[in-house]
């Protein structure tokens, strides 16, 4: 399963690119991450809960960022092991960062995959969950960045 | 080797199941379905990846669980057992992983407690971390041997011509079997045409109904151990090993199995349940979920590239195989399967030139075993495919083609082991005649297409195995027979009893067959490879034969003339006064076998041959894909019928076994994940998927050598019903594919291919 | 929390007989049968209501024991495989199974006898598609459907010749 | 599957105030075939679960309204509509519909409110009653209201209701000369989940349609009406060059997912030849019931 596409914001790319690598606010980007502990400046763990209906997917999930190249890129894998279920959410996102004038273009890209007992259950359903996550993914940044960043009013 | 003909009456009779009664009423016992007073259960933990070095295991929270025993790992089952490593052809599988995983579902911990729920709940609680290694999951990569799955083989010595292996380094090959006949290049070089083909088979499971279960009670001075276990004599060795115990030490009782399918060889959850017994010093059973039997043994996916060469006649000269078989984490029984099968993956063509070499590979997926035909449905897949490919495209009739180059009796098969009582023609003929192959046939226009195919296979019987039986009369002439072959559906415990009553002249009904149980019931090999039949049917009928003598000796010493027809009783009672003492006759049998030598050749390779076909006729909708078998045949040698009804129900629900690995079902895996580890997306041939018309046929042979002219039958319908099918697709709609399964979608894709209208990848 | 874990009494009729079992509420059928009444005819393959092996009769119509939970039971009337038999008689249908040869392992065989005796109560002379349609939810791996059709035609008629004679 | 509060309320209002809207956990369960499946697989872990299996008799009930609309109470299990005179006599493609609905156990179980209510697209169930028009009547703390069946249902697992709001009643408003069928298209063994499921509903008068409702599922992530097919196909004369067109906008139009039972693409492929056979079969002309 395949999510990507980009948004424009109002802000200089360096600010952008400083407000996505802090980990907490990329992380509240994210629908359903809570409980998020650095283990080093690249490893974090997390709780992701997903609901879908009444239905209810939680991982114990683990983040790892596997390339940060400032003022341009950032990739991250993420594992989640759902409890007491034979099987794992597998995610690698990549954020692009392109210059636009004075705007930044934001160029996302996930990878996911469910499998196990849930990968026949979950996935279809994460599919179409999946376009509500991106809404809720982009309406995070708009605000964010709609007075210049988080954190630019000071 | 001469056999018996008495007539006692019961050989050749279509006698219902003799625990046909327990059955219908709900009272036959099943290990899953089994309490023991005091009895733990165990739920297991396991992997989520498929290669990794295990950092932690958190059970604390599990602990926690009102009503949880103890949460084990194998730190603690080291502590009872110091080297738990099991299986039958490698030491390799640990009883909970130790330091790695090696695949996803490889048991990691277990929770014990009295109440199943309360177990299972806990188990969910527990958490671990790895370390994630490089994969690898495909057969034919794992060969190029760039990421290992073990560090060194470790073969068990259970098998002689394994040992060659042990202490091997940097390879994922657990066996590489090699044949060569004649000179394969020169073949090849003198060929006026030649044919190369690959063709791929997926992941498939067992799914016995009745899953995975063991139920273990150790005490220091003995352990009972109760299963769903093909092989009860296997697993009481493998437990005295583990435990450096003799075996009578060892008592394994094995109830009626739902299902074994071969997946239940040698020893699963065995091993785990005595582990956890030890630690817990009380009961524990270990039975499995749907879910669990994914991740527990399955068939071996398989490729198979295979080159003929022809001359101008059309006779095949010279053919090259080359098998990889996906064996996964764990060796089990895959290095046998891949010798075994190897003995006739060239088919059951009379070829000058071959050249076999089979690999069994390790990779990081659930492990393979035996599955109903050890290999061989596999092999036949691609060679019968390969046939028709070649006489479609040498313009051939594929039936002619067929009987042009067939093996036939008294000419030396690919081993050199001359083939004899082996009714291949006549398996093909019949299945031809049934198929009225001759007549014009339509193949229909418009939408639905309709085509017909065939395929005829060979297989040599596992061998050397042996059997031991003990028939027992007692003072009143009732009989009981202890054998060890487990009746999980095949109908064994029918056909011994037959075998019994022809003998000594007993209604079959009449004779009871003692309940598996190592404590009572003598050495066999395992109930597999259709090799029962064949062997503990010799066993048998030896005791009888012996017992038959003992009261020919009763008679004489009591003053009976000879043919008086006195009954059993009153020659008890003559002898000893008063309804007393016993007769009991032994038999062991074990047939004659020559180990292939570095060239795989042996002029004995096997005690019998195993022959059968299919022949379908499809209809195909060429805008869906959908295919409609509606018409199945299988045909088959199998020597005298023992009982003529189970071996038809044994020939049918084989053939539509193999229907379902033929045309849907499959593990999907995603990076070493199972995706469909449920019925719910793992489906099985239900009543709708039976053809419209099925027909099966023992063909009229005998088997020289065979107790009363039989021989096993199986596995033998799971052979032909793959390429039958793929032939007559070939046949309906002239597309080709070359990987099973052969699902709708395949089907059309292959078809818009043709038509230069392809499918998109979405 | 409230206590989840606590038991409730439900009280029913099994095989004929007025029972009262103590279930939890995340108790099955399947699970109450074999703890509680140590009745194994209905079993649990693959849990999801597939199979079949778990069918059971609840006010004469069949359903599977594994998706129901155990305190639905109250009030009803419960029939198992084990209720089908009369001592040394066996029902139409499990004498006709015998017959057909219509198992081999046998594990399957209780929820299909159930299943065809449903199926003969509410149609006494069922065509072969009926019969398929009827006992499509069940699976037997051993795969002796030909044989369980059969055997549910012999079965509709040894019913009939048993009321008519 | 965990421990969980069952209680067992006689009366719509009280099933109604024992739901919390605000706890996802609390869910009221009615056959529970569906609902058991999902606790079994640990993704729904309930606190509380709210058995409507004794409220009163009008929930179990089939009759016909005076509007002339065929009324099934949400609590009648599946086996009573498929045995139903009224059914057959109303909406025939329900009772045919049934014979490979799921399985005998699951019908004689499940009930028609639970299966609307449990939102997975590959039921044989919406697909048919939304080509039918049928609505639901919904019961909830604030009162009563309907919806259209294709409204209702929003996505995989997702429906129109709230939390603490009940489907009471299930409307199929009268045919006239409407005729309608469903095909359900497995991809694997004959009893699978359907791959897809159309339904179609025609009126035609000499061989022009009058009125039409096309509907795809399981290939989906809900049951959908394929609007632009529709109508293209009302006012059109059905022959093959028509159906060819139909099809292609029904494969346009339809939102098609990937599974395990298929690729998108040919999911597509399916829906187009089927589109074109359901509409065939529709026509009074096709010799199938109606």
């Amino acid at each position: 399963m395949n999510i990507a596409g980009e948004i424009q914001v109002s802000a200089a790319r360096e600010a952008v690119y400083k407000a996505l690598s802090d980990a907490p606010f990329f992380a509240s980007c994210i629908e359903g991450v809570s409980d998020l502990k650095e283990i080093d400046p690249t490893h974090y763990t997390a709780v992701l809960e997903t609901r879908i209906a009444y239905l209810h997917f939680k991982f114990k999930a683990n983040v790892e960022i596997t390339e940060l190249s400032p003022p341009e890129k950032i990739e991250a894998k993420v594992e989640g092991m759902p409890l007491g279920i034979v099987g794992r959410l597998t995610a690698t996102a990549t954020t692009q960062l392109v210059e636009s004038g004075s705007q930044t273009i934001i160029r996302y890209s996930i990878d996911a995959t469910l499998t196990g007992k849930l990968g026949s259950m979950g996935e279809p359903v994460l599919k179409s969950k999946a376009k509500q996550m991106e809404k809720y993914f982009t309406a995070r940044l708009f605000a964010a960045f709609a007075g210049g960043g988080p954190g630019s009013e000071t | 080797m001469a056999t018996t003909t008495v007539s006692g009456g019961q050989v050749g009779r279509s006698l219902p199941r003799l625990e046909a009664r327990e059955k219908v009423t709900g009272r036959a016992e099943y290990t899953h379905l089994m309490q023991v007073p005091g009895m733990l259960q165990g739920k297991i933990f396991r992997s989520t990846v498929a290669h990794g070095r295990v950092k932690s295991i958190d059970t604390s929270e599990a602990r926690k669980v009102s009503g949880v025993f103890g949460v084990y790992t194998s730190d603690d089952v080291r502590k009872v057992i110091p080297q738990p490593y099991y299986g039958p052809a490698f030491h390799d599988q640990p009883i909970l992983a130790i330091a790695k995983v090696h695949f996803v579902g490889e048991p990691v911990a277990v929770v014990l407690a009295a109440d199943p729920l309360i177990a299972e709940q806990a188990m969910q609680l527990i958490t671990a971390e790895y370390e994630e290694l490089p994969a690898v999951f495909d057969e034919v990569e794992a060969a190029e041997n760039k990421v290992l799955v073990h560090a060194e083989l470790k073969p068990a010595g259970t098998f002689a011509d394994l040992k060659h292996l042990k202490g091997r380094k940097g390879t994922n090959i657990a066996l590489d079997f090699r044949l060569r006949r004649g000179d394969v290049d020169k073949g090849f070089a003198a060929a006026t045409h030649v044919f190369e083909h690959t063709f791929r088979t997926q992941k498939v499971l067992h799914l016995a109904l009745e899953p995975y279960a063991s139920i273990a009670d150790y005490r220091d001075d003995g352990v009972t151990i109760t299963s769903s276990a093909q092989g009860p004599s296997f697993v009481r060795t493998e437990i005295a090993r583990l435990l450096d115990w003799p075996e009578n030490r060892v008592r394994i009782k094995v109830p009626y199995l739902g299902g074994g399918f071969g997946g239940k060889l040698y020893i699963k959850m065995e091993a785990l349940a005595l582990a956890m017994s030890m630690l817990a010093r009380q009961p524990v059973k270990i039975a499995l979920t749907m879910e669990e039997q994914f991740y527990t043994i399955t068939k071996h996916p398989s490729t198979f590239r295979i080159k003929s060469g022809l001359d101008s006649s059309g006779r095949i000269v010279a053919r090259k195989c080359e098998i990889w078989w996906n064996g996964g984490a764990y060796a089990d029984v895959g290095p046998r399967v891949t010798q075994k099968s190897g003995f006739t993956a060239s088919g059951p063509y009379d070829i000058d030139n071959v050249s076999i070499d089979s690999y069994a590979l390790y990779t990081n997926l659930t492990p393979a075993g035996a599955l109903r035909g050890f290999g061989i449905p596999q092999l036949v897949w691609a060679y019968e495919s390969h046939t028709d490919m070649i006489a479609r495209a040498l313009n051939r009739d594929p039936l002619e083609f067929r009987k042009q180059n067939l093996l036939r009796d008294g000419r030396p098969q690919a081993t050199g082991t001359i083939l004899k009582d082996a009714a291949i023609e006549k398996v093909l003929d019949r299945i031809a005649e049934r198929l009225n192959w001759k007549a014009p046939f339509d193949r229909g226009k418009g939408v639905l297409r309709r085509g017909r195919g065939l395929a005829v296979a060979l297989k040599a019987v596992i061998s050397p195995t042996t059997s031991v039986a003990i028939v027992n009369i007692a003072a009143d002439g009732s009989t009981t027979l202890y054998c060890g072959t487990v009746d999980m559906g095949q109908g064994s415990d029918t056909a011994m009893a037959q075998m019994v009553g022809e003998v000594l002249n007993m209604p079959a009904e009449s004779i009871r067959i003692v309940p598996r149980d190592t404590d009572v019931t003598p050495y066999d090999m395992g109930t597999l490879g259709s090799r029962s039949l064949f062997h503990m049917g010799h066993a048998v009928r030896l005791a009888a034969e012996e017992a038959r003598a003992k009261i020919a000796a009763l008679r004489r010493e009591v003053g009976e003339p000879e043919g008086s027809n006195v009954p059993l009783g009153d020659l008890f009672r003559k002898k000893y006064g008063m309804q007393a003492g016993n007769i009991v006759g032994t038999g062991t049998y074990k047939p004659d076998y020559i180990s292939p030598d570095a060239d795989g050749m042996t002029t004995n390779a096997t005690p019998f041959w195993m022959v059968a076909g299919s022949g379908v006729e499809i209809e195909v909708d060429t805008e869906t894909g959908h295919v409609r078998i509606t018409r199945l045949i299988n045909v088959a040698d199998v020597g005298k019928p023992i009982n003529p009804k189970i071996v038809e129900t044994q020939l049918s629900g084989g053939s539509l076994m193999q229907l379902g690995f033929s045309m849907f079902e499959k593990m999907h895996l995603d990076g070493g994940q199972v995706t469909n580890a449920s019925l719910a997306d793992y489906k099985i041939p239900g009543i709708h998927d039976v053809p419209t018309v099925m027909e099966n046929e023992a063909v009229d042979t005998y088997q020289s050598n065979g107790p009363f002219g039989a021989k096993g039958v199986g596995e033998l319908a799971t052979f032909g019903v793959s390429p039958a099918i793929a032939n007559a697709i070939d046949d309906a709609i002239g597309v080709r594919l070359t990987e099973l399964p052969l699902t709708a979608e395949a089907v059309l894709r292959a078809l818009r291919i043709k038509d230069s209208r392809p499918l998109g990848d979405e | 929390m409230n206590d989840m874990s606590v038991t409730r009494t439900i009280n029913f009729t099994l095989n004929g007989r007025p029972v009262s079992a103590e279930v939890k509420s995340n108790h099955n059928v399947v699970e109450m049968l074999q703890t509680q009444f140590a009745l194994f005819g209905a079993r649990e393959s693959c849990g999801q209501g597939l199979c079949g092996c778990c069918t059971v009769l609840m006010d004469g119509k069949p359903v599977s024991g594994c998706l129901t939970l155990a305190v639905f039971l109250d009030g009803t009337g419960l029939v198992t495989v084990e209720h089908l038999a009369a001592p040394g008689k066996l029902d139409p249908v499990q004498q006709a199974f015998i017959e057909c040869g219509a198992f081999q392992c046998g594990f399957c065989t209780p929820g299909f006898v159930l299943m065809a005796k449903a199926l003969l109560s509410q149609n006494s002379d069922p065509d072969d598609e009926q019969i398929r349609d009827y006992l499509s939810g069940n699976l037997c791996r051993c795969a002796a459907y030909p044989e369980i059709v059969n055997a549910v035609k012999m079965a509709a008629l040894k019913s009939k010749a048993g009321s008519t004679g | 599957m965990t421990p969980f509060d069952l209680v067992q309320p006689a009366s719509l209002k009280e099933a109604i105030a024992l739901i919390d809207p605000e706890d996802p956990d609390v869910r009221a369960i009615a056959g529970g075939t569906g609902l058991m499946l999902m606790m079994k697989a640990g993704v729904f872990r309930p606190t509380r679960l709210v058995s409507l299996r004794k409220l009163g008799d009008s929930f179990f009930r089939i009759a016909m309204a005076a509007s002339g609309d065929l009324t099934i109470g949400a609590m009648t299990p599946l086996s009573a509509i498929e045995q139903s005179s009224e059914v057959l006599r109303h909406a025939p493609v329900i009772v045919r519909t049934m014979t490979r609905l799921s399985n005998v156990r699951v019908r004689n179980v499940a009930t028609v409110g639970g299966a609307l209510a449990h939102g997975d697209p590959h039921m044989d169930l919406p697909p048919v009653l939304i080509a039918l028009g049928a609505s639901v009547a919904i019961a909830g703390a604030s009162g009563e209201r309907t919806m259209a069946v294709e409204d209702l249902l929003t996505g995989y697992y997702e429906t129109a209701l709230a939390r603490n709001e009940l489907i009471t009643e299930l409307r199929i408003p009268a045919q006239g000369t409407m005729r309608t069928v469903y095909f359900k298209i497995t991809a694997g063994s004959a009893d699978d989940w359907p791959a897809l499921g159309v339904a179609v509903a025609l009126a035609s008068q000499g061989g022009t349609v009058t009125s039409a409702r096309m509907v795809v599922s399981a290939a989906t992530a809900k049951a959908t009406r394929l609007i632009s097919a529709e109508q293209m196909l009302i006012g059109a004369n059905v022959n093959d060059k028509t159906l060819e067109i139909v099809a292609e906008a029904a494969a346009d139009e339809a939102d098609i997912i990937a599974d395990l039972r298929g690729s998108a693409s040919y999911k597509r492929e399916l829906l187009r030849v089927y589109a074109a056979r359901a509409v065939r079969a529709a026509m009074p002309t096709s010799g199938a019931p109606n």
